[in-house]
């Protein structure tokens, strides 16, 4: 066992056991962490595939935007106790039976693929920021560009869902 | 692509035009935008087939046709938007701007050549819709429908992506054509079969199929009216018109994975549409539930690969979205006036507002699929070319559920006629006469004329 | 000209609907003339060519190969006749009438010539249909928001029934046309009867079709919409109902069901001749014992349309031209029926029969022509009914004995409860709700009599309906014989 | 960087697929399992994790940068829903003081 | 031919000026008009039987115009005059005219006076067609035309529902008659492809058709005839008829219309003589009805049902006649019957007239010295009818007996019975209405008087004929020439099944026979109640089996408990339960089921976010694995 297989593994073994904590985690406080876990070990992974920019990127926008976005929200809200309700117990099995049924159907049915890698690949180092920046803002110029649509959309749209009424009564 | 662009610089318009305080005007203009742009797009409707940015767009005919229908919605909606946000005028803006970048995803939507256009497509015109959901943020029914969408649409999406994924993992490429050519020449992997399924499964939920068409007569129901009439047409029409440039440009050699399961999913929504229309009592959810039934039917454009489809699927998008629009401009009136949006609420309207009234019935015929009224070439179009495809029994399911159908259309009509104290005093603005008039008079001539609106 | 017979009354529908109330009546009844005189100047075409076509055709939705297409021959023109020559009676029979919304109702009313001329011209499988279809849709609110019973949800409920049960039956065809599509270049007509099908899918689509038409007929047992709609309607629905739009039905069985299908004929025909034998006697036994008149008419007009129906099925000449001439007949008389109901209602307020009686005594006029509206309805020899039911019982005869034996029970039955009925309202002392019965005015008597001529003209010389249909039900026979 | 070993010959790509698959169904289950909403979302965004790793590996597989442009489309479309869901999480805090999803009951049959 | 039309026209013209203009014309006027549109076409009838009878007049036999053609099925309205219609149409248009002239004073107070000639006139015009057509659906036409104006008259006083109720049971059993003509008629037209009397006739020889299809068709004709001509078992509406006015007793119910079953048998006695079994069935139901209704006759009380069932028992004999293939026979009778019956009917009118509407016999009585005219008239006609020599009934029923007799005995000892009881029911009706004292009421007896010359010269005329009229066919024994045979034997065809002439003695001994009962029968009655001065009991009194014959065999009773009630109660359920329960229910049954599949349909969307999301994810599972794992 070579030590990037051992890395994978540790890697995977993380990656899994905390998004499971996170699931199961009672304090939504402590679902955050194994989140915050959950995605580093996946940036661990990126890395292990050689994506650097990938990698940089994700540790940005998960764990440095997304995740304090959902602290911020947590703490606005006074959530930090463990006052989550469980779901009623048969919820609860419902959303594991179905939970595994998926699991087990998609696992059997990828478990058929016959992915094989092509002898010739590896040379270029696709992650490069280089290659990508190249990419991205050539052949992905304008899905780039038309995402900035789909931020100023969320931007106004939080923006108009959140901010306080103030009250305008024109009559 | 110019008309993806230009909608897109219109959006922006809108939250600029705030800053410069044209709020009063900014109905208008982007009205006259929105037909400025449909107007360049028309132009294209016979061009050849282009596809721009590194085939990231394709326009052709299906595109320009779809954009201009989706035009066409937008501005009809923005347009009923002029009293509808009376109350709440400082946001104005921002509802425009949201609702006219929804249609840019809708754009995208219908003239992708590349899955990330489509993903995005379909991300920015549900994120509007979320929002738009929730804009009656006092009303506890509004947050609910935008948390009930939110959260399913967004998992939606992620199985939608999966697939997207998977696809990818196959075939090594987001591009369509490249995608094709996977699916064409090669015994193609396992996973590219999932793939197909996932995103079939995610386009389902968009076009709320059953079962999972969940999400839609609650969010509907919660929604702002002008925003269930913007998610009802726009979003659906968008949702068909990508779905079915996906499919069939790309996986329709692969009908024989997905076609029996749609075919029985079809047979549900219809189904489950239809019975749980019946027993409504609130005109949107009736709508909503017509919705997914209207879905089941317009579901076999998807499952008919043998017939040529995009022009009944075109012609329904049409018919549907203009009757929905028609009723819903209609039913803002009486909304505006009983402040309910039950059935009871039209009660007497057919004597004290007989205009407004003949509109109504005209669209829940159209609905319905009576002729001389577009649906009815609709329906017609859809299942003859359903038919082809040697649908014969789902075609005759889909009929006798027609049939089912038309009790809870009714429903609506005989509540115009029913005796009420309410006396519709107040008179209707003249924009919703409008927009009504407008819808109820192109579903007549598209009705009369069908071939007028059949580009293909 | 071909065209003008049914823009004719859609543009005075339109007019109609925006003209004033006073005004309303006189633009109907003036246009319901001029198109009935365009329809016979149609007509005396025939007199120099018995074999006359004539027709329009233009291409309406090229990508579906849909066309437009307009046909009168020497079968068609003949229903056109009877719907244009019935419209003027039928407008003419409300002018004594109180009538809300005036406007409306004579615009719904020509809408509904509109759609009717449209079905009878219509040479386009999908064309047809849409006729089909709008002709319904003013009948509809006619009946539900003109109706005069007076507990609104009964209305409310029979109309929405009466509409939902024939729609569901005319989907059923619209299938039939979807499918026929799938397998034929266009719907138009001669290419349908070039269509080969193999038999399964005939049998099928013929049962398609044939529900369709059966609701409106009403052939048994798909009738139960009709008494309580009749009852309900405004006289002037019922006349329209009865004695134009179930013709829709009849003339398509020979236009549209027997020729597409002969082999679906030929599997369904016992079964249908079945059905409509039983449907006869049914019919007529129930009218035995009815007590509202319209009720009695309704369940009479079952009996006698099953007949039609079964002439249709035979696939002789003298089934075909006796369900013609029934057809006509049957459209005359029961409008004359129901027009005396209609009085009848109008003057008395009611319409059980028990409560009547003895208006013979006060309004002689007004029986004695009744009276021979009514024979002629009971088939007398001479009258136009009795042509049809003659050559129809004969045609059923060479299908079957009995069959024909079971359905001339209806002669029989047809005199018990019509002389019943003529007994129960006309003699008989006066009771107190008829003695102020005022007999018949001018308009009244003119409807009555164009009646009772066209009753005549066509029991004594009904050669003028099988001159020019004859060579058109040659074609068919030939056509389902395929 | 001597890194640019291939990954994929030591570890087969059936692997990577097989610990998104997880991964995935660890998110469903997430959103069945939860009942305060931001996890709910947490748990969504596993999926979406799943999806992106996936996603680099089959770009690795494919040597192609695709995959890799792609999920930074993800990310954005990520961070946007998350900034949209949570908008509407506080709108709705602010009626029902409450983040159950359970408790919204009012829109049903 | 111009003739014929003016003929055919007159009466229809007479219908409609009265018809339309009636209430505006004078009663005198009215009443000359259509006794003018009557008598015109007598004349007219009366040159042409005179040129047949001296052979310048040849057969007329024409279609006026195509009327149903279709292809091969053609069905022309034509006309057909031979020896045999002009024999009907000398007794249509003579009685017809004399009733006419009758009634002018007998309907004189009558408001609807001009109402009534119209109807007779327009009865006359459809009797003509009935005769004068050259085809069966013409034939029908009068058939049925006659039926109607049968209907209209009995009903002819609406007020009385029991008079509407007579009507209408006239028209509905004439009716179910019609239906079995209608059927012969369809047989007959599949068949022979022709309706035209002549072609059938040679259709009948050359078109090779099964003995049974011959039985059946003239099987149906006869179920039509029934009907009309009031036999076994359609007879019951006849006696309720005498509910119209006494005339158009006399003119229709006795004279003319009920005898159009004779003419129709007559004139298609190539098809029936085709089928003894047929002939056979119908001796059997004529003498059935011969005797059946005269049982009937001798106890009723009421002058004109006496008449009406002896009418009915008389057409018996004729179909008797009819039925042993003694054709000219029948017609014979038909004549003689047409005289007396007519002139009875009319006497007894004139009787009623004179009382002011009271028509039971009970009441009377004693009437010859106050109306001796009606009284002789009625006298000679009950003689005979009576069949006592030399009165014209005697000759014609006594060739009916012989020719049944030749045929066989049985019927020939019904029949004689029949005749036995004829004359004294008859006589009991003559005796009791004019001898004796008078019964009725003093008011009544204040008024008698002798009726107006319009009524007494058609009763001495009639009376007259009633008289003579035997002369047209003097039996051999007497005669050599029988005038009515020869007259009539280029229309009948010759019977092959008949068998030799009975001899003379034989012949004589029948007709001391029938002339001995006959005068036997005259003596009983006239010692119960000249004599003995018995009256027919009171109401209610009668026990036993004379009970159930003064009830008329109860036949009526019978009817509506075996038919009518059923019926009607069949109508009543199939309205209520099988209609509205079972169809309508089925309908209504789909609509309820899909109502209520949507109410549970409905309660899937439980609002709950959770739930929705398992139910996708189990939807997604079940896809994938319906997929991938099957």
């Amino acid at each position: 066992m070579s030590l990037v297989e051992i890395c994978f593994w540790a890697l995977s073994f993380v990656t899994l056991v905390c998004a499971l904590m996170t699931v199961l985690s009672k304090n939504p406080i402590f679902s955050a962490i194994y989140l915050l876990i959950c995605f580093a070990s996946i940036a661990g992974h990126y890395l292990l595939l050689n994506a650097q920019f990938l990698f940089i990127v994700h540790i940005i926008v998960y764990s440095g935007a997304i995740m304090v976005l959902f602290l911020t929200t947590l703490m606005l809200m006074n959530l930090n106790e463990e006052t989550e309700k469980h779901k009623p117990a048969i919820a609860r099995i419902g959303a594991v039976v179905a939970a595994c049924i998926l699991g087990l159907v998609l696992v059997s049915a990828i478990s058929k693929t016959a992915l094989v890698l092509p002898q010739n690949s590896g040379a270029v180092d696709i992650g490069a920021i280089k290659v990508l920046g190249k990419i991205l803002l050539n052949e992905y110029f304008y899905p780039f560009e038309f995402i900035s649509i789909l931020l100023l959309t969320a931007m106004v749209g939080a923006v108009l869902l959140t901010k306080k009424e103030h009250k305008i009564t024109i009559k | 692509m110019k008309t993806l662009t230009y909608t897109s610089f219109l959006g922006i318009f809108c939250l600029v035009a705030e800053l410069l305080n044209l709020r009063k005007l900014l109905i208008p203009l982007v009205v006259l935008g929105l037909v400025v742009i449909g107007g360049l797009t028309y132009a294209d409707l016979n061009a050849e087939s282009a596809s721009y940015f590194h085939d990231m767009l394709r326009t052709d005919k299906f595109s320009v046709s779809f954009s201009l229908l989706l035009l066409l919605i937008t501005a009809l909606i923005v347009s009923l938007g002029q009293n509808f946000f009376k109350e709440d005028p400082s946001k104005l803006s921002d509802y425009i701007a949201i609702i006219i970048f929804a249609l840019c995803g809708g754009i995208a939507m219908v003239s992708f050549a590349n899955m990330a256009m489509f993903y995005i497509g379909i991300e920015i015109l549900s994120i509007s819709f979320y929002i738009l959901a929730g804009t009656n943020k006092k009303d506890v029914k509004s947050n609910e429908a935008a948390m009930k969408y939110f959260l399913m649409g967004s998992f939606a999406s992620g199985i939608l992506l999966m697939g997207i994924t998977l696809i990818y993992g196959a075939s090594g490429s987001f591009n369509l054509g490249d995608i094709s050519l996977y699916a064409t020449a090669r015994n193609a992997d396992a996973i590219f079969f999932i793939g197909i399924i996932l995103i079939l499964i995610g386009l389902l939920f968009k076009v709320s199929a059953a079962p999972f068409h969940f999400w839609a007569p609650d969010v509907y129901e919660g929604s702002p009216m002008l925003m269930t009439a913007l998610m009802s047409t726009l979003g659906k029409v968008a949702s068909f018109a990508a779905f079915y440039r996906l499919f069939s440009i790309c996986f329709s050699i692969s009908y024989d994975t997905y076609g029996w399961v749609l075919s029985v999913l079809i047979a549900l929504t219809i189904l489950i549409g239809n019975f749980s229309a019946l027993r409504q009592e609130s005109f949107k959810r009736i709508l909503a539930f017509s919705g997914v039934t209207n879905a089941g039917f317009m579901l076999m454009a998807i499952s008919s690969i043998y017939g040529k489809m995009e022009g009944p699927l075109f012609f329904y998008g049409l018919s549907y979205s203009l009757a929905t629009i028609g009723a819903f401009a209609v039913a803002l009136y009486v909304s505006s006036v009983t402040k309910s949006d039950k059935i009871e609420a039209f009660n007497g309207l057919a004597y004290k507002r007989p205009l407004l009234s003949a509109l109504l019935i005209f669209a829940m015929f159209s609905i319905a699929g009576i002729p001389p009224f577009a649906g009815f070439f609709a329906k017609y179009f859809l299942f003859a070319e359903a038919l082809k495809s040697g649908h014969f029994w789902l075609v005759l399911f889909a009929i006798v559920n027609s049939i089912i159908s038309v009790y809870y259309y009714f429903k609506v009509v005989f509540a115009l006629f029913a005796k009420s104290e309410q006396t519709f005093e107040e008179t209707p603005s003249p924009v919703y006469v409008a927009v009504a008039l407008v819808a109820v008079a192109l579903l007549i001539i598209a009705g009369v004329a069908p071939g007028l609106f059949m580009p293909f | 000209m071909l065209l003008l017979i049914f823009i004719l009354p859609l543009l005075a529908s339109l007019a109609v609907a925006f003209s004033g109330k006073a005004l309303s009546k006189w633009v109907a009844f003036g246009s319901s003339l001029v198109t009935l005189a365009v329809t016979l100047l149609l007509y005396s075409n025939f007199h120099a060519d018995a074999a006359f076509v004539k027709e329009w055709k233009h291409s309406w939705v090229a990508s579906q190969n849909l066309n437009f297409y307009v046909v009168v021959d020497g079968f068609s023109i003949w229903l056109l006749l009877l719907t244009n020559f019935l419209m003027p009676l039928i407008l003419l029979a409300t002018f004594k009438k109180e009538i809300k919304k005036a406007n409306a109702f004579y615009a719904l009313v020509l809408f509904m010539q509109f759609g009717l001329n449209g079905v009878f011209l219509s040479w386009n499988g999908l064309q047809y249909y849409i006729f089909w279809e709008l002709a319904l849709l003013p009948i509809y609110f006619i009946v539900w928001l003109w109706s005069e019973e007076a507990d609104k949800a009964v209305r409310t409920r029979t109309a929405f029934k009466f509409f939902i049960y024939t729609l569901a039956g005319s989907l059923f065809m619209l299938f039939g046309f979807m499918y026929l599509f799938s397998k034929s270049p266009s719907l138009d007509l001669q290419d349908l009867y070039q269509i080969s099908l193999n038999s399964n899918e005939q049998i099928i689509l013929f049962a398609c079709f044939f529900i369709a038409f059966a609701v409106k007929i009403p052939v048994f047992p798909f009738h139960t919409w009709q008494a309580d709609t009749y009852r309900v309607a405004p006289t002037a629905g019922t006349m329209l109902l009865s004695g134009i739009m179930l013709k829709m039905g009849t003339y398509s069985l020979i236009r549209w069901l027997v020729p597409i299908f002969p082999d679906g004929a030929a599997f369904w025909t016992p079964y249908i001749l079945v059905l409509c034998a039983i449907g006869i006697v049914y019919g007529a036994i129930i009218a035995i014992r009815q007590d509202n008149l319209k009720n009695l008419l309704a369940y009479s007009s079952l009996s006698h349309v099953g007949l039609i129906a079964a002439g249709a099925f035979v696939l002789t000449r003298e089934g075909f031209n006796g369900s013609l001439a029934q057809m006509l007949a049957h459209g005359i008389n029961v409008v004359g029926v129901f027009f005396i109901a209609e009085i009848i209602l109008n003057r008395t307020g009611q319409l059980s029969i028990d409560t009547l009686g003895g208006i013979r005594s006060v309004a002689p006029r007004f029986f004695t022509l009744s009276l021979i509206v009514v024979l002629a309805s009971v088939a007398l020899p001479t009258t136009n009914a009795f042509i049809g039911e003659f050559l129809l019982l004969f045609s059923l005869y060479q299908y079957n004995t009995w069959l024909a034996v079971v359905a001339g029970t209806s002669v029989i039955l047809g005199a018990v409860y019509m002389l019943r009925m003529v007994k129960k309202v006309f003699l008989g002392n006066v009771s107190n709700r008829t003695q102020s019965f005022a007999d018949l005015n001018w308009s009244e008597t003119v409807v009555f009599v164009a009646l009772i001529a066209v009753i005549f003209v066509l029991g004594l010389y009904p050669k003028l309906i099988f001159d020019t249909a004859q060579p058109v039900f040659e074609t068919i026979l030939q056509t389902a014989s395929r | 960087m001597s890194l640019l070993l291939n990954i994929l010959q030591v570890v087969p790509m059936q692997y990577y697929l097989m610990v998104s698959a997880a991964l995935f169904s660890i998110g469903v289950l997430g959103v069945l399992f939860r009942r305060n909403a931001i996890t709910i979302f947490m748990c969504v965004e596993i999926m979406l994790n799943s999806i992106n790793l996936l996603l680099v590996a089959f770009s690795t597989y494919h040597n192609d940068s695709n995959g890799q442009v792609f999920v930074f489309f993800v990310m954005a479309v990520a961070a946007a829903e998350v900034a949209v869901g949570l908008a509407i999480l506080v709108t709705i805090f602010r009626n029902i003081r409450s983040v159950d999803i359970d408790d919204l009951k009012a829109l049903k049959n | 031919m111009t003739g014929l039309y003016i003929l055919i026209l007159s009466p229809l013209v007479g219908f409609l000026i009265n018809g339309l203009l009636g209430k505006k014309l004078p009663k005198a006027v009215s009443g000359a008009l259509s006794s003018v549109a009557i008598l015109v076409p007598f004349f007219i009838a009366l040159n042409f039987f005179l040129g047949f009878n001296s052979g310048t007049q040849v057969k007329i036999d024409q279609d006026v115009y195509q009327w149903i053609s279709i292809g091969e099925f053609n069905i022309g309205f034509g006309l057909l005059l031979d020896q045999l219609s002009s024999l009907w149409l000398i007794i249509i248009t003579g009685i017809g005219f004399l009733i006419h002239l009758y009634s002018v004073s007998y309907m004189h107070d009558d408001e609807a006076f001009s109402k009534f000639f119209a109807y007779l006139n327009l009865f006359v015009f459809f009797m003509l067609v009935l005769v004068l057509g050259n085809n069966l659906l013409i034939t029908f036409i009068g058939w049925e035309g006659v039926g109607l104006c049968s209907y209209l008259l009995i009903g002819f006083w609406y007020k009385n529902g029991a008079y509407n109720d007579a009507a209408n049971k006239a028209f509905i059993m004439n009716r179910i008659g019609d239906l079995g003509f209608l059927i012969g008629i369809f047989m007959i037209m599949f068949y022979f492809k022709t309706l035209h009397f002549g072609a059938l006739k040679e259709a009948l020889g050359s078109v090779h058709v099964s003995h049974g299809l011959i039985i059946a068709i003239t099987m149906c004709l006869f179920i039509g005839v029934t009907g009309k001509s009031a036999q076994l078992p359609l007879y019951t509406w006849l006696p309720d008829a005498m509910a119209g006015p006494t005339p158009v007793s006399a003119l229709i119910h006795a004279a003319t219309m009920v005898t159009a079953g004779i003419y129709l048998i007559s004139r298609t006695d190539f098809l029936f003589l085709q089928a003894p079994e047929t002939m056979t069935v119908i001796a059997v139901i004529g003498a059935a009805t011969a005797l059946f209704a005269a049982t009937i006759g001798v106890l009723q009380n009421d002058i004109k049902k006496v008449l009406a069932y002896s009418t009915v028992s008389q057409l018996g004999l004729m179909f008797l006649a009819l039925g042993v293939g003694a054709f000219s026979t029948g017609v014979f009778h038909v004549l003689t019957h047409a005289f007396f019956k007519a002139c009875l009917f009319l006497g007894a009118g004139s009787v009623i007239h004179a009382l002011h509407g009271e028509q039971d016999i009970r009441n009377m009585g004693g009437l010859q010295k106050n109306m001796p005219i009606t009284f002789l008239t009625f006298l000679i006609s009950s003689i005979a009818i009576a069949g006592v020599p030399p009165f014209s009934g005697f000759f014609s029923k006594d060739e009916i007996l012989a020719a049944v007799f030749e045929h066989n005995k049985v019927l020939w000892a019904v029949a004689s019975l029949a005749s036995l009881l004829t004359a004294f029911y008859m006589f009991r009706l003559v005796f009791l209405t004019f001898y004796g004292n008078f019964r009725g009421t003093e008011d009544q007896k204040h008024h008698l008087h002798e009726s107006p010359w319009q009524i007494t010269v058609p009763l001495t005329v009639l009376a007259l004929f009633a008289a003579i009229a035997g002369v047209m066919g003097l039996p051999e024994i007497v005669s050599h020439h029988h005038w009515l045979k020869s007259f009539l034997s280029p229309v009948l065809t010759p019977n092959p099944h008949a068998g030799h002439a009975i001899g003379n003695s034989e012949e004589w001994m029948l007709i001391g026979i029938a002339t001995t009962l006959a005068l036997g029968a005259i003596s009983y009655a006239f010692v119960k109640y000249i004599s003995k001065k018995e009256l027919p009991a009171a109401e209610g009194t009668l026990t036993g089996f004379s009970n159930l014959v003064y009830q008329k065999y109860k036949i009526d009773e019978l009817y509506s408990f075996i038919i009518v009630q059923p019926l009607q109660r069949l109508s009543v359920t199939a309205y209520s339960l099988f209609d509205k329960v079972i169809v309508d229910g089925g309908v209504e049954g789909v609509a309820i089921a899909v109502m209520s599949i949507g109410k549970r349909v409905r309660t899937i969307q439980t609002g709950n976010i959770g739930y929705y999301l398992l139910m996708m994810v189990l939807g997604i599972a079940s896809i994938l694995a319906y997929v991938f794992l099957k």
